[in-house]
């Protein structure tokens, strides 16, 4: 029963980190990060059903919480790069190198 | 626990730090500190080497002080004969090259006023000098093997500034390949220290305790592998000598000296003690390919040095050769040659020193190393003339002078030597002494080239030698003639602790080392 | 004197409905909620008409009853239009999306307890989950997503920024009313709306918790975008909001519904939450008064009375300024709201936790001194603000009216008889 | 029966509704085709071209999602500890499961004060001010 | 019904130290808020560094009074043994030292929501009083706290939490350079685009440990292996996932390609705390895993692990030779470090006696690293040109002459990087070698062998690593200054006692190691809490 929540949470966690690696723009780059949290939400959910105990639930708060504190930093450090470049591509961010 | 060594060594580098911290603008003083501290430490080392008993026990002196309980390292120090002699002789060669090397930091000019290298600071100069004097007197007293270690790689780096910012053109690129080289040779010894203190498991690096604790023939052949390489590469062996042409080149005269008649001695003397003793059965496992080394850097070196147009190079690969024959000997594992490369350590650290020096003061004049460049030196410049060929004919170990001794007894020994049954040694004894002859070649050449024929331009304008030069070549001079005929108070301080050696290796000691005394 | 009827449901009695009567149950909803809207429509033109001296809609039907019959057909027979710039797959979408979940929000509405609905002993309520009411503002926030979406597709800087305010403004109520919603939980101790009802056999929480009620009852419009709170679509300023481009056809018509539904679940969780639901009134709750489908009654006249509400608030207040909006959720709502809760949570330890009563006192003192305190120091900032703005403000008339020029463009001079505060003696709004 | 089905009854048959006016829209009403009533409403005046993606907006409204994401973790705890704070008792009245208590007030008090402190930094840097 | 909730009990005597760093950041944020602008700073310093002065008092307290703590903390959600109140005290000093280097101006910028070279850029320069933002006080307290929790989480969410608590403010800190703001907000962007995905990973893996034992804390997560096969595919993906998130923090290949990019582009002083008090922290939390949470897999991991050492060592070591950019150049030498601290990791199995070794080993290197990174990069802040830091290694050329006393000291930093005998960093190198090559020997281990290979590996790497430091030294020694040289700028007392203290650490435990080498050997002798 619960494999498939659990193949679905595997699904999103590959599609976000695939989005990481082969989107170019930031943004999206980082909700493909989120995307992968939440997959870790749902695995946790998923295993708490299973293994019986609550702790997957409350981890999953904790991963709510960590997840909206990386929005906040993040989204801040994007649009301020978005504004000084007129660019959210992070191909355009090559000025460090080697 | 007696404060000897410890005193010796604390003097230096409390002199260097003296010379550091004096006021700007104050070089004289700082080179007469420098020179005060040096002759110090010399006069100290003559009253303990006074003390020391050849028939007592292998180490003297000696004193341990807890250093870093957490890894049983101690501070231990305490010399045997070999040791003390080496140690005596750095404690000769300092005060000389502080002498000799007096205006080399304040900027040399030639007689005609060109510049050769520009005016550094002098202080750096004579502290790091000073530093290096500790770390050569305690490389050699230490008797914790890690204490050795951390002398081993810490000596590099005053001899790389000196290199480095004292040298000629090429001096950077000298100095980071010298360093570079002695460094990895260094970082293999370490694993070996570290696999020492492991398999062994005794929890010290007191160096009479590990004699011996090695058993198992495969571990001791890794680890000697890893010491031995470091040697090699310090008492340059070939194939790993490419440093030392170009660090002794670019090097000032004076550091060159510390470098090619000191430092490099840490690796034969490093092979001698560590090598043998600790892992005697790898020794004698490895003893033929290592002969082979040393015999073919014996050829190389002289036959490469015949091929120099710079003096201060063809210096440096006449010492790669004679490295060959301290290494032969060490290898040769009978107590003749081991003893007569123990006494070779000495008297090429006084030969090669004079030789260095005399050329050295040559280059000062002219501003070039080139053997083509000078000629006829003897007609306006006599005395220097006369300390230069004396230098080199000790360099060529001509029978009266300090070298020959040394490398005779090297060679009967190892033609004697019985280790291996077979005449394999016999052999390499036999190409070795073919070196003899080349070393005659290059030696005279050289002299022949600079000091004979015609008086070349430039060189007319030459001043001889003044009191200051004398007085640095006069006391190597004295000391090559002198232990030239009577080497017995070396060979007896030598002697007991090279059989002590070869007892520890399982070498039946003959008492040939007493017949190579006997002219 | 509590009062539990054998009749009162408990999450246990929900999901063991056959599917047929699950679907009869969803159907009537349904049906329920469409003709709320229609006659919604008409309830709060008529009732604003008669607070404003006029008839009101009285042509279609009797009593104009049909009239919003006939603006649904009107709209379903006027051309289509598909302005050229838009995104269409989203401008199409959108509409759909405010709509469903504002259908769904009111799943969760209990109007009766056990009823015997086709021979079948079932709670009349849709369906009631552990996490009712987080299903009710989860459903909320979905519905914003046809707003932004509405608002973003149609490539219009009014809808633009329409979507965007509306957007801002309603997750910034959500904040508020979540919390206002807090002090329910610690009381009732579930999320479930059945049980809640439930928990208010004795005391409405209206009355309980009347500072979140009060909150509630103003996010409910912030919620709703109704006035004086509908900025998203605020005709003054931003023509249509979000809505400008959806000029005319059902998919306005379907906004519409949305932002009506959105309306009746605000009445339907204040009922529910706050007004003891289908209880009768405290003074009648007499048995036969909760027998049977009576409670239906009881929770019609509620919903309808909170609606009327909402109308009367429309009618007689304006709308207010944007700054004035956020400042009020996020400067007074959710402070007062985080301080109550603390408070509602002291008493309540002090109440239900017999051991260290005194520490939960002193608690409950801190909280209220404390939050006091931060308040007033907040306050008196705010005063010198404002105070030290007006200086400005004076400071700058003053400079001007001294040399007209100053400002850098000519400029009459400010001391005519016609300006204020010269000849004229101010009369401060309100007073008359 | 799963408690979600009837949602999802419900879910259909407002989906089918609205679906079915969006779809039927284009066929009830006229066709009276007319460049001007396809562009953007702007008062009459020419519309200005936005850019894929509806433009760009004010950073405010960036900031305002931000708060509101930290006031709803706020309230994602709250909830949880709001209805296991008080005992839970049955209709009897007697306990059927202890409420968290004191320590449970006194750890939110702080998690409260912890947010009202970068609220109130929010506040002091004009954070919620619009203008 | 979920059961009865008891209120748990939590030791605040022993977690102090944490609750004042955090209480102090939190105060931090109120000053931000209430403290008129010109006063801010005047408030920040002396709060902050009081604040970690406290607690590291509190830390010597706890360990003079010998009250280390032999059972987990907080409901089991901490451990505060030996080996964390030791990285605690490290980090602490580091982090001491970092903030006094923080304090000096002109690294910050004004403000960082103006885009650079905008009219509102230098309206917030005119203002500003070259403190530029004092967020960056409470930002530090906030990640030091991160720093302090993560070597100490005993359960993987904690160190979850405290992994973000620690990047998070690092992320925006590095955004916040006052020159060449560019590099520093692309910095920034890849530091956290990179870190949050590892910390994605991280997550991952803790949901399948999760999900194979049931719960999340790390003995639990050990009985779990000793009971169950070790091979389930679950645990491995899991624990291959965590591996990925830790050994990103410490920088390993073949995730180390942040590093260098974000050194570089940050403001120098977080470079230092960063790369010394994050690589403390990170290294810290990977042993704890690997030896508390998979002490009963080690035939599994240290293969891996193996590789990865050698990787790392080789990777930064090689690449390190073609920089031509000092924090560059200490990035990737950084990365070689967190190589050769892996071959302790890798050392720290078996055994109890063993286990205790190798920690003392790495608790030893790691303090003194720490110590000779930070004076390093304070050197660094030095060197200045129009534009900022003089960070090109082509301007650095005969600084020997123009500033002798820095270029030596710097010298000494770098032979310390090196490892030349007689200096801290050489004593480091030794010990983990040495606790490498012992558990090599210990018996019925089959890739026992294979430490002997590492440790050469280990000593080919810092061979080569020695050229380019001493490619550095060449550089200011032994070539003559250019016309233009950099401006060596007058160091504040702060940046000089930072200086100060760094090369007293390093040539002081190089001459006396035991100093240093007790203390770890005290922390690692009580091991981690398991």
């Amino acid at each position: 029963m619960t494999t498939h929540y659990l193949v679905l949470s595997g699904l999103l966690f590959a599609i976000g980190a695939m989005g990481v690696l082969i989107r170019r723009n930031a943004i999206v780059v980082f909700m493909c990060v989120e995307l992968m949290l939440n997959a870790c939400n749902l695995a946790f959910v998923t295993f708490s059903r299973q293994v019986g105990n609550l702790e997957g639930q409350i981890i999953a708060f904790f991963v709510m919480v960590v997840a909206a504190a990386e929005v906040v930093v993040g989204l801040a450090i994007i649009v301020t790069i978005f504004r000084t470049r007129r660019s959210a591509s992070v191909d355009d961010a090559n000025l460090l190198k080697y | 626990m007696s404060p000897w060594l410890p005193i010796l060594m604390a003097v230096p580098v409390v002199g260097a730090i003296v010379v550091a911290l004096l006021p700007k603008g104050s070089d004289k003083l700082a080179k007469q500190v420098t020179l005060l501290v040096s002759l110090a430490v010399l006069v100290l080392t003559g009253v303990m080497a006074a003390g020391f008993d050849p028939d007592g026990d292998r180490f003297q002196f000696t004193a341990a002080y807890n250093w870093i309980p957490s890894f049983g390292v101690k501070f231990g120090v305490g010399v045997d004969g070999v040791a003390l002699v080496l140690i005596a002789l750095s404690a000769v060669l300092v005060p000389i090259v502080v002498l000799a090397s007096w205006h080399d930091a304040d900027g040399v000019k030639t007689a005609d006023g060109t510049l050769i290298t520009p005016k550094r600071s002098v202080k750096t100069y004579f502290s790091l000098l000073l530093v290096l004097e500790t770390m050569m007197i305690g490389v050699f007293a230490a008797t914790d093997i890690f204490l050795f270690y951390v002398f081993f790689e810490a000596m590099l780096i005053p001899m790389y500034f000196m290199i480095g910012s004292y040298g000629g053109a090429q001096r950077s690129y000298a100095a980071v390949k010298f360093l570079l080289y002695s460094l990895f040779g260094g970082l293999l010894m370490l694993v070996a220290v570290i696999g020492l203190y492991v398999v062994a498991g005794k929890s010290t690096f007191m160096f009479p305790e590990l004699v011996g604790a090695i058993q198992d023939p495969t571990m001791q052949k890794w680890l000697f592998g890893g010491f031995f390489i470091a040697f090699a590469i310090k008492a340059p062996l070939w194939p790993v000598h490419t440093w030392l042409p170009d660090a002794a080149a670019q090097a000032p005269a004076g550091a060159a000296v510390l470098l090619v008649g000191v430092l490099d001695k840490v690796g034969t003397f490093g092979m001698l003690r560590f090598c043998l003793e600790l892992f005697p059965d790898a020794a004698k496992a490895f003893t033929m390919p290592i002969v082979v080394l040393a015999v073919i850097s014996i050829i190389y070196g002289a036959i490469v040095a015949i091929g120099q147009t710079d003096m201060k190079r063809l210096i440096a690969y006449t010492s790669i050769s004679h490295f060959g024959f301290i290494v032969l000997g060490v290898f040769a594992m009978s107590s003749t040659a081991s003893s007569g490369a123990a006494l070779y350590m000495v008297n090429h650290g006084f030969a090669t020193g004079a030789l260095f020096l005399a050329a050295g003061f040559l280059i000062a004049r002219r501003g070039s190393p080139f053997i083509g460049d000078y000629g006829g030196v003897q007609r306006v410049a006599p005395v220097l003339a006369g300390f230069f060929l004396v230098a080199g004919l000790a360099g060529l170990s001509l029978p009266g002078l300090s070298s020959f001794v040394s490398e005779f007894m090297v060679m009967i020994g190892t033609y004697e030597s019985q280790a291996h049954g077979s005449g394999a040694l016999t052999a390499a004894a036999v190409i070795s002494a073919v070196a003899v002859i080349l070393a005659a070649v290059y030696i005279l050449w050289m002299v022949q080239r600079t000091m004979n024929g015609p008086t070349a331009e430039p060189v007319k304008a030459f001043k001889d030698l003044n009191a200051r030069e004398i007085w640095v070549l006069a006391p190597l001079v004295a000391l090559i003639i002198g232990f030239g005929f009577f080497p017995k108070p070396l060979l007896d301080v030598i002697n007991p602790s090279v059989h002590q050696t070869l007892t520890n290796v399982q070498v039946p000691v003959s008492t040939i080392a007493e017949k190579g005394t006997g002219q | 004197m509590t009062l539990v009827l054998a009749a009162d449901p408990t999450l246990a009695d929900f999901g063991k409905d056959p599917l047929w009567i699950t679907i009869i149950k969803a159907v009537m909803l349904f049906a329920f909620l469409m003709l709320g809207i229609l006659f919604g429509v008409w309830f709060e033109r008529k009732l604003i008409a008669r607070m404003q001296h006029r008839y009101g809609p009285n042509r279609a039907g009797k009593f104009g009853l049909l009239q919003s019959v006939a603006d649904g057909l009107k709209m379903g027979l006027k051309e289509d239009l598909f302005p050229r710039t838009v995104d269409k797959v989203l401008y199409l979408l959108a509409p759909v999306i405010m709509v469903i979940p504002a259908f769904l929000a009111f799943s969760i509405v209990p109007f009766a307890p056990m009823v015997n609905l086709f021979g079948v002993q079932t709670p009349l309520q849709l369906v009631d989950l552990p996490v009712a009411v987080l299903f009710m503002l989860a459903m909320g926030a979905v519905s914003v997503y046809g707003v932004v979406l509405a608002g973003w597709s149609s490539r219009s800087p009014y809808a633009l920024l329409g979507g965007l305010r509306s957007a801002a403004q309603v997750v910034s109520y959500e904040i508020a009313m979540g919390l206002s919603f807090v002090a329910v939980f610690i009381f009732a101790g579930t999320l479930s709306t059945s049980e809640i009802v439930k928990a208010q056999a004795d005391t409405w929480y209206a009355v309980l918790l009347i500072p979140s009620f009060l909150i509630y009852v103003v996010c409910m419009f912030g919620e709703a975008a109704r006035i004086p709170f509908d900025l998203p679509e605020g005709e003054g300023e931003l023509v249509g909001g979000f809505q400008t481009e959806y000029s005319s056809s059902l998919k306005f018509a379907l906004i519409m519904m949305g932002e009506y539904l959105h309306t009746f679940t605000a009445s339907g969780i204040a009922v529910t939450l706050f007004l003891g639901g289908w209880r009768a009134p405290l003074p009648m709750d007499w048995t036969w008064a909760h027998t049977g489908w009576m409670p239906v009654l009881w929770f019609f006249i509620k919903f309808v009375l909170t609606f009327c509400f909402i109308v009367w608030v429309r009618a007689s207040l304006p709308r207010v300024r944007y700054d004035q909006l956020m400042s009020l959720g996020w400067k007074v709502l959710i402070p007062v709201n985080l301080a109550w809760i603390l408070l509602v949570a002291a008493v309540r330890n002090v109440v239900v936790n017999e051991d260290n009563r005194m520490i939960g006192v002193a608690l409950g003192v801190v909280i209220v001194v404390g939050a006091l305190a931060i308040w007033m120091r907040f306050d008196t900032v705010n005063q010198r603000r404002k105070e030290a703005r007006k200086a400005e403000v004076d400071a700058e008339f003053e400079q001007l009216s001294n040399e007209p020029a100053a400002g850098g463009f000519p400029v009459p001079p400010l001391d005519l008889p016609h300006y204020h505060g010269v000849q004229h003696k101010e009369i401060p709004s309100g007073t008359n | 029966m799963d408690l979600y089905v009837p949602i999802l009854v419900l879910a259909v048959l407002a989906g089918g509704f609205a679906i079915f006016s969006v779809a039927i829209a284009p066929f009830t009403g006229p066709k009276r085709w007319n460049r001007a009533k396809l562009d953007a409403y702007e008062c009459g005046i020419e519309p200005t071209p936005q850019p894929v993606g509806g433009g760009r907006f004010p950073l405010k409204y960036m900031v305002t999602a931000m708060l509101f994401i930290v006031f709803d973790i706020e309230i994602i705890f709250l909830y949880p500890w709001a209805v296991s704070f008080a005992p839970l008792r049955n209709d009897a009245g007697q306990v059927i499961m202890p409420g968290l208590g004191l320590f449970a007030l006194v750890e939110m008090l702080l998690f409260i004060v912890t947010v009202l402190v970068a609220y109130a930094y929010v506040w002091r840097r004009k954070g919620l001010d619009w203008d | 019904m979920n059961p009865a909730i008891d209120a748990p009990t939590i030791e605040y005597g022993t977690l102090a130290p944490l609750l004042i760093v955090f209480g102090a950041a939190i105060i931090g944020v109120l000053v931000e808020a209430f403290a008129p602008r010109y006063l801010r700073k005047s408030i920040h310093v002396p709060l902050t560094l009081l604040s970690l002065a406290g607690a590291f008092a509190l830390v010597l307290v706890q360990v003079l009074r010998g009250q280390v703590s032999t059972a987990p903390s907080a409901m089991g959600a901490l451990a505060v043994d030996g080996p964390s109140l030791f990285l605690w005290g490290v980090i602490l000093v580091l982090s001491f030292v970092c903030v006094l280097l923080i304090n000096d101006e002109g690294h910050f910028v004004a403000s960082a929501a103006s885009v650079p070279g905008s009219a509102d850029e230098e309206a917030a320069e005119s203002v500003d009083n070259g403190s530029g933002h004092t967020e960056v006080y409470p930002l530090v307290l906030f990640a030091v706290g991160g720093m302090l929790l993560f070597p100490a989480a005993h359960d993987l969410l904690m160190m979850f939490v405290a992994l973000e608590v620690m990047s998070l403010p690092l992320y925006l800190l590095c955004g916040l350079a006052r020159r060449r703001r560019l590099l520093s907000q692309e910095a920034s962007m890849k530091y956290f685009l990179l870190g949050a995905f590892s910390s994605a990973f991280f997550l991952y893996g803790t949901a399948m440990v999760y999900g194979f034992a049931g719960t999340v804390s790390l003995p639990g997560i050990n009985q779990a292996l000793s009971a169950g096969s070790g091979l389930d595919p679950l645990l491995m993906i899991g624990l291959a996932m965590l591996g990925v998130g830790l050994l990103f923090k410490i920088g390993a290949a073949p995730f180390q390609a942040w590093k260098p990019d974000v050194y570089q582009g940050a403001p120098t002083p977080i470079t230092a705390l960063m790369a010394s008090g994050t690589l403390v922290a990170a290294v810290g939390a990977v042993l704890r895993v690997f030896w508390v949470g998979l002490g009963n897999l080690d035939w599994d991991w240290r293969p891996v692990i193996w590789v990865i050492a050698a990787l790392t060592m080789i990777v930064g070591s090689v690449l390190a030779i073609t920089q031509t950019e000092i924090k560059r150049m200490l990035a990737y030498s950084s990365i070689a470090h967190a190589g050769f601290l892996l071959i302790g990791v890798m050392a720290t199995f078996g055994t109890a006696e063993q286990n205790a070794v190798s920690l003392k080993a790495i608790l030893f290197y790691l303090a003194v690293y720490g110590v000779t990174t930070v004076g390093a990069f304070a050197v660094v802040t030095l060197i200045r040109d129009p534009g900022g830091e003089a960070g090109h290694l082509s301007r650095w050329a005969g600084l020997g002459k123009r500033a002798p006393v820095l270029a030596g000291t710097f010298a000494f930093f770098l032979l310390a990087f090196a490892g030349i005998p007689l200096t801290s960093g050489f004593m480091g190198k030794y010990a983990v070698f040495t606790a490498a090559l012992d558990s090599g020997t210990q018996p019925g281990d089959p890739i026992g062998g294979w430490m002997a290979g590492l440790v050469v590996v280990g000593v080919i790497a810092s061979a080569v690593a020695a050229f380019f430091y001493v490619r550095v030294i060449v550089l200011m020694f032994f070539s003559e200054p250019a016309a233009d040289g950099p401006a060596i700028a007058v160091p504040s007392t702060g940046t000089v006692a930072v200086i100060a203290v760094s090369l007293l650490v390093t040539v002081g435990v190089g001459l006396y190691p035991e100093s240093v080498l007790g203390i770890a050997n005290d922390a690692a002798s009580s091991l981690f809490i398991r």
